[in-house]
C-alpha cells in the first residue's frame, strides 16, 4: 500500500517543471528519455533486491532448517553456489538477466517466466476490477464532494473515503465476506472460480489465465457467471480502498480548478453550474489526478498482497510475499523485475494519457 | 495610529507566535465543517496519545498479563464487568491491549517519522539544492524504491534490520524503519520539489547576489521555506505508518505479544475468532485502528484545505454594509503606511504566512 | 436610459482576517454605447464592483444595494443582486460579458478555443455544433485573428498573448451583450500589443454598439478610450466625470495626486541633461563598471533541445555614477543581462566585463568577494524576501554574509540607518515582509541592496508590481540615494517614461539585440529604430486630446510599416 | 440461492466427487524436488511405494512390492508385484525403482530428500521384478520405513528425466502415476483433481470415491467458511483451534481427530543456558537442574486447552503416542508425577544445585512457522517460568530463516522447535535428535544414548528394538536435550455425510483421500 497523495508530486511528470512545455519533437523525445529511465529503474531494483535478499538468507535453511544440522546445510549451500562471493553471485545474475534469462525458482523449480505469466494474469484481473468499483465510486463521489464543498454531504463522503482506507484491507475482507457469503449467501467465501469452472476452464487449450477471458472462452454462461461471482467481494475491498484516495483526489483538484478564473470566465458567459463541474473544472483537473492515480494503479499491482490473501487470490504480491519467505532470491528478483517494469511502463502510459487531455504537452 | 508607537511593532509580532505554532494557527482560522472535522480530528488525536501517555494508568491489567491473583483470565471470555472488551484467544485483557497498543503505535509512528524526516529533508535538500549527476541517480533510486510494493519491502526490511526478532524495541525498529525506508523516498521528492521551486525565489537569488555561501543559502533561507508541505505528508505517513505496522503484524512480523501490545497482531490473531462468532477480540483493536487513522487523516486533510486559500472556507460575514471598519484600502502612496494595512492583499500570496501550502 | 446602473452598492468580504469591506456606496451608470472607465488605486474595489454587475462574487461576499441590468434593447430588467442562479445565468452572456484581466488565466488550456467560445452560445439556446462553429469562426475573424477556420480549432496555448486577449474579448462579443466589462484588459500585454486591444475595444463600441465598462490603472489608457471616468479611492467613488473634463480640472484630491504621479515621456530629459553638464571632463575616460562587447547568453535546452539565444551580440558600458537604462518588450533580454552582470546567469559568449572581472567563463568561487560590490533590486519585491525572517533580519543579510557584522542583531544599528535612508521607520525592522505594503517592501528592497555601499546597482523592474503613486515615490527615492551615494546603475524595465525619469543613457533592447542607444533626448526624441519609434508611439500618454494625435500618428506609422 | 461457490460437492457425478480444501502447499510434484508435507500428501495419492502403512497401523508391509526383506545384513531385497502398470500404459518394473532411487542420488536438489538414502550404496536389478539394495551399514531396520518415507515415490523412468526435476507440465502431461489416483486436471496451488487409478492394486486397496478434488487455501478462515458452509467436503490441515472448536458445535459437519506425529519441544543449547559449557559460570549440575526445574513448571494441559482446545494433547516423552516404543518418561520425573506442574519441586532442586533465583533466561521461539498459536504457547511458558518466581524470561520470537541460522549458531540458550515424521518409526525421533552429531547442534552429546541410538536402528527383533527405545527415552529425560510437551492431533472436518475420515486419521500420518466417501 501507498501513501495517499492528493498533492500532486511536483517530481513526477505531470508538474510543469519537468515538463516540456511545448515544441513539437520536445514530446517525442521526451517520452523517449522516460522510456529509457525505465532499464535503470529495473537495474536499481534488482541490484537492491538482489543484495538485500543474500542479507536475509537462503532458501536452503528456509527449507530444511528445521531437518538438517549445520553441517549439512552448508554442504547443501555450498552444492547451489551459495557460499561463494556475493559479487560473484550478482555479476552472474546480471549476466544472464542480459540475456532475458530470469532462471528458475529455487522452491518450486519453475522458471520465472513461467511464474510471472501464471499469477500476473491473475493480479491484472484484481487490480481490473477493483479500478472499475474505484473508478465508479471514486470519481462521482469525488465530484459530488468538490460540489457541494464544506456541506454535509461533503462530510459524510469525505469521512467515508477515510474509513475505507482506515480500515485495514484483511480485516474489512473478512468482515464483507462474513455478511455477503455467510449470512446473505451473495458470494463465495474465496477463490477466483469454483472447483467445477475451474476444472473446466483446464480443458482450454490455451489458457490466458484471465479467469474472466477463459470463462468467456468456455462459453458456458454458468462459468462466467461463477468468475464473475468471485470478482465481486475482492473487487470492491481493494476497490473501496482505492476509491477513497481518488475520492479525495477528485475533490481537492476540483475544488481548485472551480476557482480559475476560466471557470469564472465559463460562468460569466452562462454555463450551467452542473456543466462546469462535469466539464471545465474536471477535465483540466484530470491532468494532476491522471498522474497520481498511474502511480497509484502500479502500486496497487504490487500492493495489492493483503487482498489477494484475504480471498485466495494468488497473484503477484501474493506469491511475491511467499517466495520472500522462503528466501526464492531468483523468484523476488524476476516478480521485482516485472513490477518495476509495469510501474515503469503505467508510468509512461500515464504520461501520454495525461499528454492527451493535455493538449500543452500534446502539442 | 504612527509606525513608531510600540503597539504598532508589537501587533504583528504577538498575531507571530500564534501564526507560528501550525495547527492553532489553522484551528483559528478554520470555521463550520472544516473546523468541525479537524477538530474531530484533533480530539482523536488527542485521546490517542493521552491513552499512550497515561496508559499504565488506563488499563487494568498489564499487556501480557494472563491472569489475576494466579487466577487465569481464561482465553475469548466475551466482555464482562472485569473484561469490558473481553479476553483474547491468548487469555489477554482485550481492553488492556488496546489502551496499551496506543504506545506501540505512538512509538513507531515517531520513530519513523523521525528517521523518514532527518533523512528524506537532509537528502531532499541536498539534491534540490545542488542537483547535478547525484540528484538524478537520487531521484531515480527513490523513484524505484517507490516501485517496489512497500510492504514487502517492510518485509524485507523488517527481517534485514532486527534479524526477524520482534522484542519491542526490535520489532518497533523493524517496523519504523521499513516504514522509514519506505518514506524517504516521499520525503526527498516532496522536498526536493520545494527546494527546487525555492531556489528559484528571488529571496534565494537575492542571497546569492549578496555571495552567501551555499551552506548558509540552504540552512537560512532554503531549508525552512520548504518543508511547508511537511505537516500534510506527515499525518499522510502517519497513518500510512499504522496501516503498514498493522500489516506486518498480520502477515507475522509483529511484535511478539507479550514485549508490547499492538493491534496489527491481535487483529491478525483474532482472524479465526471473528468467524467464530467470537467478536470482540477483533473489533476493538480494529476499531483502534480506524479511530486512530481516521483522527490523524481528519487533521491532515484538514491542514490541506486550510493551507490552500481556494479550500479554506470562511465565516460568512452576516451583515452587508455599515458596521464592517474600512481596512479595505492600501494606503498606497504615502511613506507612513499604516501597519498591518495592507495584509494579504498584494500579489494574493499571503499564503506565505501560512504553515503548508499544497497546490492542487 | 442606462444599461446598467449600480445603486448604492456595498460588498464585504469574510476573510481570515475577519471582514474585510471592498465597496462602499458606490452608485455608477452606463449609457449604451458609452465607455466607462473605473480607475483608482490597488484595492479600491474596481474588480470587486464589475464583477457584481455580472453576479460573480465569491460565497464569502455579502451585498448590499442594486445593480440594475438592462439588455441592449432595453425591453428587461434584472436586479442582479437579488437573481437567483437560473436567473443570474440567462442574463450573463447576453446582456453582460466580461473580458478578464490574464487572457492566459481566463481560457481553459484543455479545450480548443472555438469550443469554448461555441459553449457560451449554447449555454444560452439551441444552437446545433456546426452553426456555433460557424459563429465563432465569424467573431473570431471579426476580432482580427488571421486564418480563423483553422485556428478555430486551436487550444489557447498556441496563441500569442494578444491574440489571446482578442479570443477572450471575442467570447464576450459572440452573443452580441449590451455591456461589456473589461478587468484591465492590457495590463498584462506589451505596449505595443496594448495599443492593438485598446483599438479593438474600440471597435466593440464603435461595430457593435456595446457599452464598456474598463477598468484600468493606467491613464494612458483611460486617455485613450474613456468617454466617462469613475475614480475609486477607499471603496468609494471620490469623482466621476467627463474624461476630458477629468483630465483638464480634475477635482477630488486623491485624482490630482493620482494624475500628477503619472510619468510623461520627456520628463527626464532635462534632469539627465543637468547630470550630464556636472560630471567631470574626464568621466568618460574612467574605466567603466561594467562593460558588454558581444556579450551572448544562452539558455540550456532542455532535454537535448537546442539551446535558446536569450542575447544576442549586445554592447554597452556603463560608467561610474552613471545609470543606465534598459528597455525593450517581454522577453527581448533585460532581466537576462541583468542576472549575467550579478552572476546569477552565465554569460556564453564575447566579452561581459563587471567591475574589473570577466563575467564570460567565470567561477562562483572567484566571483563571490567582488559580490559585495553589487547591489541587486529585484522585480518583486514580495518575492524578494525571505518570508520568515524580518525586515531587519533581511537587510542585516548582506553585512553578516560579508563579516561586517556578526549577526542581525549586531548589525541593528547599521540597518537602522539603512532603513531611515529609505525613509522607513526603524520599527519596521520588526516586521516580516508580509506585514509590508509593497511599496515599503521595494524600500526596503534598496536599504538591503545599499547595505555594503556598492558600485553598481542593478535594478530589475524594481517599479512594475506597484501602483503609479507609490511607483512615484519610489522612483523619486531612488533618484535621491542615486545622487547621495553615487552609484553606477542598470535601471531595467519596460515602462519607458520610468526609465525616462532616471536613466542618464537609455539602450533599447529588441529581440536579444540592442537596436539602439543614447541618451533620453536622443532615443526619446528623436528615435532611430522602427522599434522604438512602433514603441514610443504605442505609448497611451495620459491626454485625451495627445492621445487622439498620438493615435492617429501610430496609425500611419503601422500603415507605413506594411 | 446464488452461492455459486465453491461447490463441487453437489456437482459433476453426486456422491462420486468430493471436494477437500487443505491450507498445505505443493512446491512440486517431483519427489525429487520436494520435501514438504503439502507436496508429499499428493505424491501418496498418485505414486507407488514400494513398501507402504495400511490403514491403521505405523509399521510398514509391502505395497506394490510381493515381499521385502533382508536377505543378508547388507542387502534388502525387494520383489515387486507382476503386470504393475503406470496410469500412461509403461510398465512398473525393477528398473523404475532403480532409477527412482539412483535419480535422487544424482539429482540431490536441496529441496529434495535424497538426505533420507543416507544408508544406501547402490541399487542391482536382477530381474524386472526384483530390486536389491546394497545397503552401507548392516541390519538398517530404519530402511523399509524410508522407502515410505517422502523419498519412497517410484516414478516413471520415461516421463522423468534422470539428472534433472520434471516439470509439474511434463508430470501432468507424463501421467506417471501408479498410486490409488491419478491427476486429471492441475492448477498449481490452486486446485488438484484426482481420478482413481482403477489399476491400483497394492495394499491400500481401490478407493472409494471416484472423483477427488482438492482445493488449496492460502488463508485458514476461508477454509473454515467454506467447510462450514459446506463448499467443500472435508478440511484438512490446518485449521485454527478457535476454528475447529467452533466447528465441533455446528450440526452440518463433524470434526474428525486422529493420533498426530507432530511434536513441540523446547531445545536447551548445553554451550550456552545457564550454567552451560561456555558461559562464565560453566556448571554441567547447575545447568540441568535449571532443563529440570523448567520441566517441572511447563503447564502442559494449560497449552492444550487454553491454546490448542485439545487439538495439541501433553507429551511427556521424546516419542509420540502411537508409535512403537512411545513411552511417558518425564512424566513420573517431573513436575508433580501426574503430568502437573509443581513450582516448589522446581524451587527445591535449584536451590539444592544452588542456582540462586529469579534466574534469567532467554527463550525464543519462531513466529508463524508452527502456527500462530506459537505466540500463546510460549506466553503461558513465560508465565508458568515467571509466576513460580524461580525465573526471569526475555521471549523473543524471530522469524524462521533467521531463526534456523541463529540457533545453529550458539545464539539461542533456549527454544522452540517442531518436528513433523519422515516415516512413522520412533527412529525418527531419536536418530536426528540424540546422537553426538545431531541437526539440533545442541552440544548435547551423552555416549551412552549415541550408541544406544545406533543399536536400536539395527535391532532385528521388535521385542529387543521397543526395549532398547525405551531405555533410550528414560535416559534422555533424565538428561534433558530438550523437552518435550506437546503432540499434534490430526485433525479433519468433514461434513455430516462424509465417512473414512477415521480410517485414514491414523498413525501413519498419510492422509489418503482414498478412504473418504459421501453419503
Ligand atoms: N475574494 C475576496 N476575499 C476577500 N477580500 C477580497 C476578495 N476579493 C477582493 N477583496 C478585497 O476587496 C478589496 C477590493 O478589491 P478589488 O479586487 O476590487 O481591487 P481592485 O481595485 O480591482 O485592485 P487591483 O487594481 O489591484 O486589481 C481589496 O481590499 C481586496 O483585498
Ligand atoms: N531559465 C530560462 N531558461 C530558458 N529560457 C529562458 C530562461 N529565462 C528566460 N528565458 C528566455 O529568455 C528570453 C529573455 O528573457 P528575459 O527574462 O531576459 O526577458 P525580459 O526582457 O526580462 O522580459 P520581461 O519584461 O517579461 O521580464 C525569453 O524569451 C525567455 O523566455
Ligand atoms: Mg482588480
Ligand atoms: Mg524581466
Amino acid at each position: 500500500m501507498s501513501a495517499v497523495d492528493l498533492t500532486p508530486q511536483p517530481g513526477t511528470p505531470a508538474a510543469g517543471a519537468t515538463r516540456p512545455k511545448s515544441g513539437r519533437g520536445g514530446f517525442g523525445r521526451y517520452l523517449l528519455v522516460r522510456f529509457l529511465l525505465i532499464f535503470p529503474t529495473i537495474f536499481i531494483l534488482v541490484t537492491l533486491v538482489f543484495f538485500l535478499m543474500r542479507l536475509t538468507g537462503d532458501p536452503i535453511t528456509a527449507a530444511q532448517g528445521g531437518r538438517l544440522g549445520p553441517a549439512e546445510l552448508e554442504q547443501l549451500r555450498a552444492a547451489a553456489g551459495f557460499d561463494r562471493p556475493v559479487l560473484v553471485q550478482y555479476f552472474e545474475y546480471i549476466g544472464r538477466i542480459f540475456v532475458l534469462d530470469f532462471g528458475t525458482t529455487y522452491t518450486t523449480n519453475r522458471p520465472v517466466i513461467e511464474v510471472l505469466l501464471t499469477y500476473g494474469p491473475a493480479t491484472f484481473e484484481l487490480v481490473f476490477y477493483s479500478l472499475i468499483v474505484a473508478f465508479a465510486v471514486g470519481i462521482p463521489l469525488g465530484l459530488r464532494a468538490a460540489y457541494h464543498r464544506d456541506k454535509p454531504e461533503d462530510a459524510v463522503y469525505r469521512v467515508l473515503a477515510i474509513w475505507w482506507y482506515a480500515v485495514p484491507v484483511f480485516f474489512a475482507g473478512l468482515i464483507l465476506k462474513l455478511i455477503f457469503s455467510v449470512w446473505l449467501k451473495w458470494f463465495p467465501v474465496a477463490g477466483r472460480s469454483s472447483v467445477a469452472s475451474e476444472i473446466q476452464m483446464q480443458t482450454l487449450p490455451n489458457r490466458t489465465g484471465i479467469y474472466t477471458i477463459d470463462a468467456i472462452l468456455t462459453g458456458d454462461p454458468a462459468v462466467i457467471g461463477d468468475v464473475l461471482s468471485h470478482v465481486v467481494l475482492p473487487a470492491i475491498t481493494l476497490g473501496l480502498l482505492t476509491a477513497g484516495i481518488f475520492l479525495r483526489l477528485v475533490r481537492t483538484n476540483v475544488i481548485g480548478t472551480l476557482s480559475t478564473d476560466y471557470v469564472d470566465a465559463a460562468r460569466s458567459r452562462g454555463v450551467r453550474e452542473s456543466r462546469l463541474l462535469r466539464t471545465h473544472a474536471y477535465r483540466p483537473a484530470l491532468i494532476p489526478i491522471i498522474t497520481v492515480i498511474g502511480l497509484q494503479i502500479a502500486l496497487l499491482l504490487g500492493g495489492a498482497v493483503l487482498t489477494e490473501t484475504t480471498f485466495e487470490w494468488r497473484g503477484l504480491g501474493f506469491q511475491l510475499a511467499e517466495f520472500l519467505e522462503n528466501r526464492d532470491f531468483i523468484a523476488v528478483q524476476g516478480i521485482v523485475a516485472l513490477l518495476a517494469v509495469i510501474v515503469a511502463v503505467t508510468n509512461f502510459v500515464v504520461d501520454i494519457i495525461a499528454a492527451f487531455i493535455d493538449p500543452r504537452v500534446r502539442y | 495610529m504612527t509606525a513608531t508607537t510600540p503597539v504598532a511593532t508589537m501587533a504583528p509580532q504577538k498575531r507571530r507566535l500564534v501564526d507560528r505554532l501550525p495547527v492553532v494557527h489553522q484551528l483559528r482560522q478554520s470555521v463550520g465543517l472544516q473546523r468541525g472535522m479537524l477538530v474531530a480530528g484533533l480530539v482523536m488525536i488527542a485521546v490517542f496519545v493521552l491513552s499512550a501517555a497515561f496508559a499504565p494508568l488506563i488499563a487494568p491489567f498489564g499487556f501480557a498479563q494472563r491472569s489475576v491473583d494466579g487466577e487465569s483470565f481464561g482465553t475469548q471470555q466475551p466482555p464482562s464487568a472485569e473484561h469490558w472488551f473481553g479476553t483474547t484467544v491468548g487469555g489477554y485483557d482485550v481492553f488492556s491491549r488496546v489502551i496499551w497498543g496506543t504506545q506501540t503505535t505512538l512509538l513507531v509512528v515517531v520513530v519513523a517519522l523521525v528517521l523518514s524526516i532527518f533523512i528524506g529533508v537532509a537528502l531532499g535538500l541536498y539534491a534540490g539544492y545542488f542537483g547535478g549527476w547525484l540528484d538524478r541517480v537520487l531521484v531515480v533510486v527513490c523513484d524505484a524504491i517507490y516501485a517496489f510494493p512497500s510492504l514487502l519491502l517492510a518485509i524485507v526490511l523488517s527481517i534485514v534490520i532486527s534479524g526477524g526478532q520482534s522484542n519491542l524495541w526490535g520489532g518497533v525498529l523493524a517496523a519504523a524503519a521499513s516504514i522509514t525506508v519506505i518514506y524517504i523516498p516521499q520525503y526527498f521528492r516532496v522536498i526536493r520539489a520545494e527546494v527546487v521551486r525555492i531556489k528559484a525565489e528571488a529571496y534565494v537569488e537575492s542571497a546569492k547576489v549578496l555571495g552567501a555561501s551555499n551552506s548558509r543559502i540552504i540552512f537560512r533561507h532554503v531549508f525552512r521555506n520548504s518543508t511547508r508541505t511537511l505537516p500534510l505528508i506527515i499525518t499522510l505517513n502517519s497513518s500510512e505508518a499504522i496501516l503498514t505496522l498493522t500489516a506486518l503484524g498480520f502477515l507475522g512480523f509483529g511484535i511478539e505479544p507479550t514485549a508490547a501490545a499492538e493491534w496489527g497482531y491481535d487483529l491478525s490473531k483474532a482472524q479465526s475468532d471473528v468467524t467464530s462468532g467470537i467478536w470482540w477480540t477483533a473489533v476493538f483493536p480494529g476499531l483502534a485502528i480506524v479511530f486512530t487513522v481516521l483522527g490523524i487523516t481528519l487533521v491532515g486533510e484538514s491542514l490541506n484545505d486550510l493551507a490552500d486559500p481556494r479550500l479554506r472556507g470562511r465565516r460568512r460575514v452576516a451583515q452587508a454594509a455599515g458596521q464592517v471598519a474600512e481596512t479595505s484600502v492600501v494606503p498606497g502612496g504615502t511613506l507612513t503606511a499604516g501597519p498591518g494595512g495592507i495584509d494579504g492583499l498584494e500579489g494574493g500570496d499571503s499564503i506565505e504566512q501560512h504553515g503548508i501550502e499544497v497546490r492542487p | 436610459m442606462s444599461i446598467v446602473s449600480i445603486e448604492r452598492l456595498g460588498v464585504s468580504f469574510a476573510t481570515d482576517q475577519g471582514a474585510v469591506k471592498a465597496v462602499d456606496d458606490v452608485s455608477l451608470s452606463v449609457s449604451p454605447g458609452e465607455v466607462l472607465a473605473i480607475v483608482g488605486e490597488s484595492g479600491s474595489g474596481k474588480t470587486v464592483t464589475a464583477k457584481t454587475i455580472l453576479g460573480l462574487l465569491p460565497e464569502t461576499a455579502t451585498t448590499s444595494g442594486a445593480v440594475i441590468l438592462s439588455n441592449r434593447e432595453g425591453t428587461r430588467e434584472h436586479d442582479i443582486i437579488s437573481l437567483d442562479a437560473a436567473g443570474l445565468r440567462a442574463v450573463r452572456g447576453t446582456d453582460v460579458a466580461m473580458v478578464f484581466q490574464e487572457p492566459s488565466t481566463a481560457l481553459n488550456p484543455v479545450f480548443t478555443v472555438g469550443w469554448q467560445i461555441a459553449e457560451g452560445l449554447r449555454a444560452h439556446g439551441d444552437v446545433s455544433k456546426a452553426a456555433a462553429r460557424e459563429q465563432a469562426i465569424d467573431i473570431l475573424r471579426r476580432v482580427g485573428i488571421p486564418d480563423p477556420e483553422h485556428r478555430v480549432d486551436h487550444y489557447p496555448h498556441q496563441f500569442s498573448g494578444g491574440q489571446k486577449q482578442r479570443i477572450v474579448i471575442a467570447m464576450a462579443l459572440v452573443l452580441n451583450p449590451g455591456l461589456i466589462v473589461a478587468d484591465e484588459p492590457t495590463t498584462a500585454l506589451d505596449v505595443t500589443v496594448q495599443a492593438e486591444i485598446l483599438d479593438l475595444l474600440r471597435r466593440c463600441r464603435d461595430e457593435f454598439g456595446s457599452a464598456i465598462v474598463l477598468i484600468t490603472h493606467n491613464m494612458g489608457v483611460v486617455a485613450d478610450l474613456a468617454d466617462r471616468v469613475a475614480v475609486m479611492y477607499q471603496g468609494k467613488v471620490v469623482e466621476e466625470a467627463d474624461a476630458r473634463t477629468l483630465f483638464s480640472s480634475p477635482k477630488a484630491e486623491y485624482t490630482k495626486a493620482l494624475l500628477a504621479a503619472v510619468p510623461y515621456v520627456g520628463h527626464g530629459t532635462v534632469h539627465a541633461a543637468e547630470r550630464a553638464a556636472a560630471r567631470a571632463d574626464d568621466w568618460h575616460d574612467a574605466t567603466p563598471v561594467v562593460q558588454a562587447t558581444g556579450l551572448e547568453i544562452e539558455y540550456p535546452g532542455r532535454f537535448g533541445r537546442a539551446a535558446f539565444q536569450a542575447v544576442r551580440g549586445v554592447d554597452f558600458v556603463i560608467r561610474p555614477g552613471e545609470v543606465l537604462g534598459l528597455v525593450g518588450e517581454s522577453g527581448s533580454g533585460k532581466t537576462t543581462i541583468g542576472r549575467a552582470i550579478a552572476g546569477l546567469t552565465k554569460a556564453t559568449g564575447g566579452s561581459l566585463q563587471v567591475l574589473g572581472h570577466e563575467m564570460v567563463g567565470i567561477r562562483e568561487r572567484a566571483f563571490r568577494p567582488v559580490r559585495s560590490r553589487i547591489g541587486f533590486v529585484f522585480q518583486d519585491p514580495a518575492t524578494s524576501f525571505n518570508p520568515l525572517l524580518t525586515i531587519a533580519e533581511c537587510v542585516a543579510e548582506p553585512l553578516v554574509v560579508h563579516g561586517r557584522a556578526h549577526d542581525a542583531r549586531a548589525a541593528r544599528a547599521r540597518v537602522d540607518e539603512l532603513l531611515e535612508a529609505v525613509q522607513l521607520p526603524r520599527a519596521y525592522g520588526d516586521r516580516y515582509p508580509h506585514e509590508l505594503s509593497g511599496g515599503q517592501r521595494q524600500r526596503a528592497s534598496l536599504a538591503r541592496a545599499l547595505a555594503l555601499e556598492p558600485e553598481l546597482l542593478i535594478a530589475d523592474e524594481p517599479t512594475s508590481a506597484l501602483d503609479v503613486s507609490v511607483q512615484a515615490r519610489v522612483l523619486e527615492l531612488f533618484a535621491e540615494l542615486q545622487r547621495e551615494f553615487g552609484f553606477a546603475s542598470l535601471f531595467i524595465s519596460h515602462d519607458l517614461a520610468v526609465v525616462d525619469l532616471l536613466a542618464d543613457r537609455i539602450a533599447v533592447l529588441y529581440r536579444g539585440r540592442l537596436v539602439e542607444e543614447g541618451t533620453g533626448a536622443e532615443v526619446l526624441g528623436a528615435p532611430e529604430h522602427p522599434y522604438t519609434q512602433r514603441l514610443l508611439a504605442s505609448l497611451p500618454v495620459p491626454d485625451p486630446e495627445a492621445q487622439a494625435a498620438r493615435r492617429e500618428h501610430l496609425r500611419a506609422l503601422k500603415e507605413a510599416e506594411h | 440461492g446464488c452461492s455459486a461457490g465453491g461447490g463441487g460437492g453437489d456437482q459433476g457425478g453426486g456422491a462420486s466427487t468430493l471436494t477437500i480444501g487443505t491450507t498445505e502447499q505443493v512446491t512440486a510434484l517431483d519427489p525429487a524436488g520436494s520435501y514438504d508435507n503439502g507436496s508429499f500428501a499428493v505424491m501418496n495419492q498418485v505414486y507407488p511405494f514400494l513398501l507402504n502403512t495400511p490403514y491403521g497401523s505405523p509399521d510398514v508391509e509391502p505395497d506394490i512390492a510381493e515381499s521385502a526383506e533382508f536377505t543378508s545384513d547388507t542387502d534388502y531385497t525387494v520383489k515387486l508385484k507382476e503386470g504393475l502398470k503406470f496410469a500412461n500404459g509403461n510398465d512398473l518394473t525393477s528398473s523404475d525403482v532403480k532409477f527412482t532411487f539412483d535419480r535422487q542420488l544424482d539429482i540431490a536438489d536441496p529441496n529434495g530428500p535424497s538426505s533420507l538414502l543416507y544408508n544406501l550404496d547402490s541399487i542391482e536389478t536382477p530381474d524386472d521384478l526384483t530390486v536389491v539394495f546394497h545397503l552401507i551399514s548392516p541390519n538398517d531396520q530404519i530402511f523399509p520405513q524410508i522407502l515410505s518415507s517422502p523419498v519412497g515415490p517410484i516414478v516413471d523412468e520415461e516421463v522423468f528425466s534422470a539428472d534433472s526435476l520434471t516439470s509439474d507440465d511434463d508430470i501432468i502431461e507424463g501421467k506417471p502415476f501408479a498410486g490409488q489416483y491419478t491427476i486429471t486436471s492441475y492448477s498449481f496451488n490452486e486446485l488438484i483433481a484426482y481420478q482413481a487409478n482403477p489399476d491400483y492394486e497394492g495394499l491400500l486397496g481401490p478407493a472409494e470415491t471416484e472423483k477427488i478434488n482438492v482445493k488449496y487455501y492460502t488463508d485458514a478462515s476461508n477454509l473454515k467458511l467454506d467447510v462450514q458452509e459446506g463448499n467443500i467436503d472435508v478440511a484438512n490441515r490446518t485449521l485454527s483451534a478457535t476454528d475447529i472448536e467452533d466447528l465441533r458445535g455446528n450440526d452440518n459437519v463433524k470434526v474428525v481427530d486422529g493420533p498426530g506425529g507432530e511434536i513441540r519441544y523446547l531445545v536447551f543449547n548445553f554451550n550456552t543456558m545457564p550454567f552451560g559449557a561456555t558461559t562464565a559460570e560453566a556448571d554441567p549440575a547447575k545447568a540441568l537442574a535449571v532443563r529440570q526445574a523448567v520441566a517441572d513448571l511447563i503447564d502442559r494441559d494449560a497449552i492444550s486447552e487454553d491454546v490448542y482446545k485439545g487439538t495439541f494433547t501433553p507429551l511427556y516423552s521424546y516419542i509420540p503416542a502411537g508409535l512403537t516404543g512411545a513411552t511417558e518418561s518425564l512424566k513420573g520425573l517431573y513436575g508433580d508425577g501426574n503430568g502437573q506442574p509443581d513450582p516448589d519441586k522446581a524451587a527445591e532442586r535449584l536451590a539444592a544445585a544452588g542456582v540462586s533465583t529469579p534466574l534469567d533466561i532467554s527463550i525464543q521461539y519462531v513466529a508463524e512457522r508452527y502456527g500462530p498459536s506459537s505466540s500463546d504457547e510460549y506466553a503461558i511458558i513465560k508465565d508458568n517460568l515467571e509466576s513460580s518466581g524461580l525465573f526471569k524470561v526475555n521471549l523473543q520470537s524471530t522469524e524462521w530463516v533467521q531463526y534456523s541460522k541463529d540457533r545453529v549458531a550458539d545464539l539461542y540458550p533456549a527454544y522452540q522447535l517442531g518436528w513433523f515424521p519422515d516415516y512413522s518409526d520412533a527412529d525418527n525421533y531419536l536418530t536426528p535428535f540424540f546422537l553426538t552429531e545431531n541437526f539440533l547442534a545442541n552440544h548435547y552429546d551423552n555416549p551412552e544414548v549415541n550408541d544406544l541410538v545406533l543399536e536400536q536402528a539395527t535391532t532385528a527383533d521388535p521385542d529387543a528394538r521397543t526395549a532398547l527405545i525405551e531405555e533410550i527415552q528414560d535416559k534422555v529425560a533424565a538428561d534433558l536435550s530438550t523437552i518435550p510437551y506437546m503432540q499434534g492431533a490430526q485433525v479433519a472436518v468433514v461434513g455430516k455425510d462424509v465417512s473414512g475420515a477415521e480410517k485414514t486419521l491414523d498413525a501413519s500420518f498419510k492422509f489418503r483421500y482414498a478412504a473418504l466417501s459421501k453419503g
